[in-house]
C-alpha cells in the first residue's frame, strides 16, 4: 500500500476528558485507501523535547469529508503538544503505515477495548458494519466516567460495557465479562486493543475456546517504516517489525502468546 | 547547474549525500518517498556471517535532540543477502554500498569475500563498532591493534573499494583513523553512535534491554564534526561525515571540516525527504556562494 | 519530609543538588535568583596557578539541545582566589567547593596545597581535562597514567576531600576512573564537556576562536548517564552524575545509575532557578515512590 | 541592580517590515529601574532548535503601562520564533541585566544608530529627553525604507538621516554625515549602537575630535548574567564580560580601539 507523506489541516481537536482528545484531520489530497488498524507518524512541532514522530492508530475515516480522526491519550511530551494544536494549524503525516486487522469472511466477531486501546477500533467496527456485519463490542474502563464515545461505537455495533468499580455495564474488567463464563461463546474471532495484560487475557480467552485472537501492539516506533528493525515483537518466526508485519498480530504468530490448553497439560 | 559529483576513491557519486547504514533499510522502505536516483548512493543495512536475531525489544529510547538503538545487528547473514536481497537492490540507480559487520576477524572476512563477488556493490563499509567476542567485547573500533587486524584481513581479499567506518568512543579518533588508512582502507566513514544510556526514573529501569545502546541525531553532530575534521587533517584518503546532519547547511559543515561526502541517518526517521532536501539545498548553497564544484569546499574550512 | 541528605565522603550534604563549575561563576552571580540554604553545595569556577586571559572571543556556539565553550579557564589564579574571593565566599550557607586545574602537575600541586589552608572549602574537585601541556597537549583525564600522577601529587598534599572530574573523551571511562580511586581520590564527578566543533558554513569559519571546544547540556546527558553507570559499577568510591541535567527526572535518572550527588551546569543558563527545582521535584518524587530517603535510590537501578 | 526573571505578556507584535518587528511587553510586576543600554535574556519556547536565551536591549520602557518594548531583527531561529508570538502569550525574561550608557552631566549629546543597532537608542534618548536634554540623533539604513520609527525618535530629539542610496536624508554611511567634516564639532559625547565597522568608524571620528564615545556591544552570550564568561571582550585591561561590564563600554576601555591620532603618528 503506497504511503504518503501530508500535511493535514486541524478542523477540531476536541477534549475528552483530562487526558483524552480527539483530532480531526482534513487531508489535502483525497484520502488513500487504509485499512482498520493501520496507523500514522505524526510530526509534532512546538516542543523541544520530542525529537521522533509518533505512531497513532487512524481511529476513524469521513471519505466524504476527507477526514481522518486520532484518539489520543495524554501520557508524555509529545501527546500533551498535540493536545494544544488548534483549529488550522497544520499536522504532518505518514499514512497509512503498516498492516491492520485481517477482516474475517464470518459475522462472529467480537471487538474488545479497554482504556486508550479503542483508538484503532472504531474504525475496525465502522468498517465491518459498511461491509454489513454487526459486531458485538465490549468496551472497558475504570468508571463510568472514563468510558469516552461509546455511543460512537453503538452505531456500528451491540454494546457491552465494563467498568472496574460498576458504575456502568458489568463490574470488573473486560476479560472478565459474564459471556467468556458462559459454556457457549457464539464469536470465531476476537479483535482486541489496550494494555498488553488485558491482550494477553484474551488471548487466553480465545485459546480456551480455540478461536481466533487479533491484537494491535504499541511498541516503541524510531520510523514507522519498516528501516530501523526498533520496534520488534518476538514472533514464533523470530524477531519481527511491528510496524511493517503489525501493528495487527494474530496472537498465534506471538512468540510466548497462545498456548492451546491442551499443550500446556501435556 | 552546479557540480555536485564526487569522487570516492573508485566510486564516482552523483553527489556528496549518502544514506546511513541501518537507518535506510534496503533502500525499498523509502521507496514511496526517495527517487534513488538523486541520491549519491545507500549504505544498506549490516550484514554478518549468518543469520542474527538482534537484541530483545525495547530497542529504542528517545533523547534531547537523538536517539539511542540497540538494535544488535539483526539481520539473516550473507548467504540471505547474496540470494534474495542482492538481486532486489543490484539495479538500483544509485551507488549501492553494503555495511560488513561481524564478532571475529573470521566473520568479517567471510562477509567481505562474499560481497567481493557481487559485481554491482562496488564497495563495502566495514563496521568496526561491533564487540570483539575474542577480545572481550570491546568493539573492534576501540584499539589500533584490532581496528588494524581487521582491516588488513578483509583488505587482502576484497579488491573492491574498502570503506571503513570507525566508531567515535575513543580517546584518540585521528590515531585509530591512521591506522586504518595504513592498512589500506580506501576511504573512511566516521562516526557510528556513540555508547550512551536512558533510564526510565518511574520504573527505575533501564529504557533499553542491552542498558546501554548506540546514540544518533543532531545531538552528537559537534562531535562528530571534530573528529571528521581530526580526521581529515591526518590522513590523505577521503572521509565521509556522518552523524546528527537533518540539512544542507550540517552538510556543508561536514564538507568544509574535511568530508568528501556525507550520510544521512536518523533524520530520515523524521522528514523521508531529507535527503533529497539536502542534495537541493547544497546546490542552492553553490549558487548563492558563486562555487562551481562542491568538490572544491571539502576541507575548505577557513582557520586562521 | 523525605530524608535529603547526602553523605560524599567527609562531606555532608543538604540534598545531592549542586551547581557545577564554570556555569555558577563564583555564586553571586546568582544571588538574585538561588537561596544557598536550599543548595547541596556549590562547586565555583575553575583556579589555576596564576591569572589565566583565557581564549580570545568568540567562545560560545549553540548546537542542538547543548552548546560548546572555550572559555579556556579564564581565571585571576590561586593567590587572588585566597585573598579576594574566598573572603567573599567563606560564609555561604552551603558547601562550597573550588575546581582546581592546571597545565603541569606541579600547577595542579601548588593551587592544591594553597586550598588545603582555606578552612571552609571542605573539598577540591581536581579538573583533570585540561591539557597536559608536557605530554603534548592531550588532557591529563585522557590517559590512565597521567590521571594517575597528577591525582598521586595532588592526594599527597591535599588533606581534605578530593573529588577528581573525569573527562568523559575516553575509550574507557572505567579504566580511568578505577586507576584514579586507586591513588586515593575519595570522590570522582563525572563527566566534563565532550570534545565538539561548530561551523559556520556562511562565514566557512569555524564558531570558536579555538576550533574545537567543550560541550555541555541535554545532547550529552545519555553518554554521561551511560559513564556514570559504567564508573559506579567498579569503583567503590562516591561518584558525582554531571552532564544535560535540567530537571528532577534528570537527576533521578543519575542516582539511580549510581551517583551519591548530581551538579547542574549549562541548564543554570536557562533557568537560573532549576537548581531550587530540582531540589524540590526530587522531594516529589521521594513522596510519590514512597522512599525515606535519597540515599536508597543511589545505584538503584533494576537491571535484569 | 536587583534582576528579575518574570514571564511578561505579549501586548501587541508590531511587524515593522520584512525583517524587523516590535513586542510590546507588559509586565506582572511594577518595572523595575532599568537604564538605556540594559536588556534583557528572552527565553524562546516553541522552537526544537533554540537551546539558549537570546538577549535583546530594552527598546523603551512605559511606566504608566508597565510594559517596555523589544526592537528585533530576524536574523535566525530564535528572533523568527519571537517574530510570531501572539498577543496574550507569555516571555519569559532576565531583566535588567548589563551596565547601560553612562549619561553625562553636559547637553551636547549626539547618538548614532546604524541598522538594528537603534533597538537600545530609543530609551537612551527618551531618558535623556526626560532630563531635559534634547539629543541630536543620526539614524542610517540601506534605503528609505529601511528607516524604521524614525518618528518615535524625533520625539526626543533633533534628527539627522542618512541613507547609503540617498533616498531619504543625506547619502553615504552614518560616519560620513557632513556635520563630521565641518571643521567644528558641537558635541562632547557620541553615543553608538549598531554593526561593529560602523562603531570602529564612530570611534575614529571620537579620537579625532577627542571626545568620548560610548558603544554597545552584542557579543554572544550564553548566561547573560557573568556566569559563563563567554562573552568577553578583549579590553585594556583584560577580557571583560559583555553582559556585566558592558554591553556598553566607553571605546577608550576596549583593546585595539581608540587610539589617540597623536599616539598613531609618533
Ligand atoms: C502502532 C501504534 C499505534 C498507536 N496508537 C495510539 C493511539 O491511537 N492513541 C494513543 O493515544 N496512543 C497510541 N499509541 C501510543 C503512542 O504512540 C504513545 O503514547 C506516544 O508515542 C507517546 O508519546 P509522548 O511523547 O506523549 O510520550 P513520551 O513523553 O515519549 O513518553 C511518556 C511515557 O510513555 C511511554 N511510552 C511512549 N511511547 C510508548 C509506546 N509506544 N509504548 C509504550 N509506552 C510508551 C514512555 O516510556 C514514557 O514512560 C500507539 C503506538 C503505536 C506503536
Ligand atoms: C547585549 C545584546 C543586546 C542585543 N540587542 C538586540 C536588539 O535589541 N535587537 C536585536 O534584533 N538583536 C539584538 N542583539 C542580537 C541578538 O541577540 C541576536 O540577533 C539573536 O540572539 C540571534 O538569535 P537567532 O536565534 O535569531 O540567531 P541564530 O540562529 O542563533 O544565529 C543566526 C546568525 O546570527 C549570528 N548571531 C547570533 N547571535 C549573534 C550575536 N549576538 N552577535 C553576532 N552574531 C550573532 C549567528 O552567528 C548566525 O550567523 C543583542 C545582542 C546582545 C548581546
Ligand atoms: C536504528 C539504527 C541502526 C543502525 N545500524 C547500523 C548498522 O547496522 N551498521 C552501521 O555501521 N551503523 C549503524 N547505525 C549508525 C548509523 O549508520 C550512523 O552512523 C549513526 O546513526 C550516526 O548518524 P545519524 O546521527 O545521522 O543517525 C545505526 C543507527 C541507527 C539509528
Ligand atoms: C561555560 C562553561 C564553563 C565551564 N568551565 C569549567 C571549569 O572551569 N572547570 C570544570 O571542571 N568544568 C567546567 N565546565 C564543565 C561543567 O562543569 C560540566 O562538567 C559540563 O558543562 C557538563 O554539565 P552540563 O551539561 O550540566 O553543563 C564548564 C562548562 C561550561 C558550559
Ligand atoms: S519503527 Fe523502524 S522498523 Fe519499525
Ligand atoms: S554571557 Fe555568561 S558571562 Fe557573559
Amino acid at each position: 500500500m503506497k504511503k504518503f507523506v501530508h500535511d493535514f489541516i486541524v478542523i477540531s481537536n476536541k477534549r475528552l476528558n483530562s487526558n483524552h482528545f480527539v483530532l480531526e484531520l482534513l487531508s489535502p489530497e483525497p484520502l488513500s485507501t487504509m485499512e482498520p488498524g493501520q496507523f500514522a507518524e505524526v510530526l509534532i512541532n512546538g516542543s523541544q523535547d520530542v525529537f521522533l514522530r509518533r505512531p497513532f492508530s487512524i481511529h476513524n475515516a469521513d471519505r466524504q469529508k476527507n477526514t481522518i480522526s486520532l484518539f489520543i491519550k495524554i501520557v508524555g511530551k509529545g501527546t500533551h503538544a498535540l493536545s494544544i494544536v488548534q483549529k488550522g494549524e497544520k499536522l504532518n503525516l505518514i499514512y497509512p503505515l503498516g498492516k491492520g486487522f485481517r477482516l474475517p469472511a464470518h459475522e462472529k466477531i467480537l471487538v474488545v477495548g479497554g482504556g486508550c486501546g479503542i483508538a484503532p477500533l472504531l474504525f475496525l467496527v465502522h468498517t465491518l458494519h459498511d461491509r454489513g456485519v454487526k459486531s458485538d463490542i465490549i468496551l472497558g474502563a475504570r468508571s463510568a466516567g472514563d468510558l469516552l464515545i461509546t455511543q460512537q461505537f453503538s452505531r456500528y455495533g451491540n454494546m457491552f460495557l465494563m467498568t472496574e468499580d460498576g458504575s456502568a455495564g458489568e463490574k470488573g474488567l473486560v476479560t472478565q465479562h459474564s459471556m467468556f463464563s458462559k459454556g457457549s461463546f457464539a464469536y470465531q474471532t476476537i479483535f482486541g486493543c489496550g494494555p498488553t495484560p488485558m491482550l494477553k487475557a484474551l488471548d487466553k480467552i480465545a485459546t480456551a475456546f480455540g478461536i481466533e485472537c487479533q491484537v494491535s501492539l504499541e511498541n516503541t516506533m524510531a520510523c514507522g517504516i519498516g528501516a530501523c528493525l526498533c520496534c520488534v515483537v518476538k514472533t514464533t518466526t523470530g524477531n519481527r517489525c511491528v510496524c511493517t508485519e503489525g501493528p495487527v498480530f494474530d496472537t498465534r504468530e506471538l512468540d510466548g502468546w497462545y498456548q492451546p490448553i491442551a499443550k500446556c497439560y501435556r | 547547474m552546479r557540480n555536485l559529483n564526487i569522487k570516492l576513491h573508485d566510486l564516482d557519486l552523483r553527489n556528496p549525500v549518502m544514506t546511513a547504514s541501518g537507518t535506510f533499510g534496503y533502500g525499498w522502505e523509502y521507496e514511496d518517498f526517495v527517487d534513488m536516483n538523486r541520491l549519491g548512493g545507500i549504505i544498506v543495512k549490516a550484514t554478518t556471517g549468518s543469520h542474527r536475531e538482534g537484541n530483545p525489544y525495547p530497542r529504542m529510547a528517545e533523547t534531547a535532540m537523538g536517539m539511542l538503538n540497540a538494535v544488535g545487528l539483526q539481520n539473516k547473514g550473507i548467504d540471505y543477502f547474496v540470494n534474495e536481497i542482492y538481486p532486489k537492490i543490484k539495479d538500483y540507480p544509485t551507488c549501492v554500498i553494503a555495511n560488513v559487520s561481524g564478532s571475529t576477524v573470521e566473520e568479517y572476512e567471510a562477509v567481505a569475500e562474499k560481497m567481493n563477488g557481487l559485481e554491482n556493490i562496488p564497495a563495502i563499509e566495514l563496521n568496526i563498532s561491533c564487540p570483539n567476542v575474542k577480545e572481550g567485547g570491546m568493539a573492534f573500533g576501540t584499539t589500533c591493534a584490532s581496528a588494524q587486524s581487521v582491516t588488513r584481513a578483509v583488505r587482502k581479499l576484497y579488491k573492491k573499494t574498502l570503506i571503513v567506518k570507525l566508531s567515535p568512543n575513543v580517546t584518540n579518533i585521528a590515531e585509530i583513523a591512521q591506522s586504518v588508512a595504513d592498512e589500506g582502507a580506501d576511504c573512511l566513514s566516521l562516526i557510528n553512535t556513540m555508547l550512551g544510556m536512558a533510564i526510565d526514573a518511574e520504573k527505575r529501569k533501564p529504557v533499553l534491554s542491552t542498558v546501554t545502546g548506540g546514540l544518533s541525531g543532531p545531538a552528537i553532530k559537534p562531535i562528530a564534526l571534530r573528529m571528521v575534521w581530526q580526521v581529515h587533517k591526518v590522513v590523505k584518503i577521503p572521509v565521509i561525515g556522518i552523524g546528527g546532519i537533518r540539512n544542507a547547511t550540517d552538510a556543508i559543515e561536514f564538507i568544509l571540516a574535511g568530508a568528501s561526502a556525507i550520510q544521512v541517518g536518523t533524520a530520515n526517521f523524521i522528514d523521508p525527504f531529507v535527503t533529497m532536501k539536502i542534495v537541493d539545498g547544497i546546490e542552492e548553497y553553490l549558487d548563492r556562494h558563486n562555487v562551481a564544484s562542491v568538490a572544491e569546499l571539502i576541507g575548505a574550512l577557513r582557520v586562521e
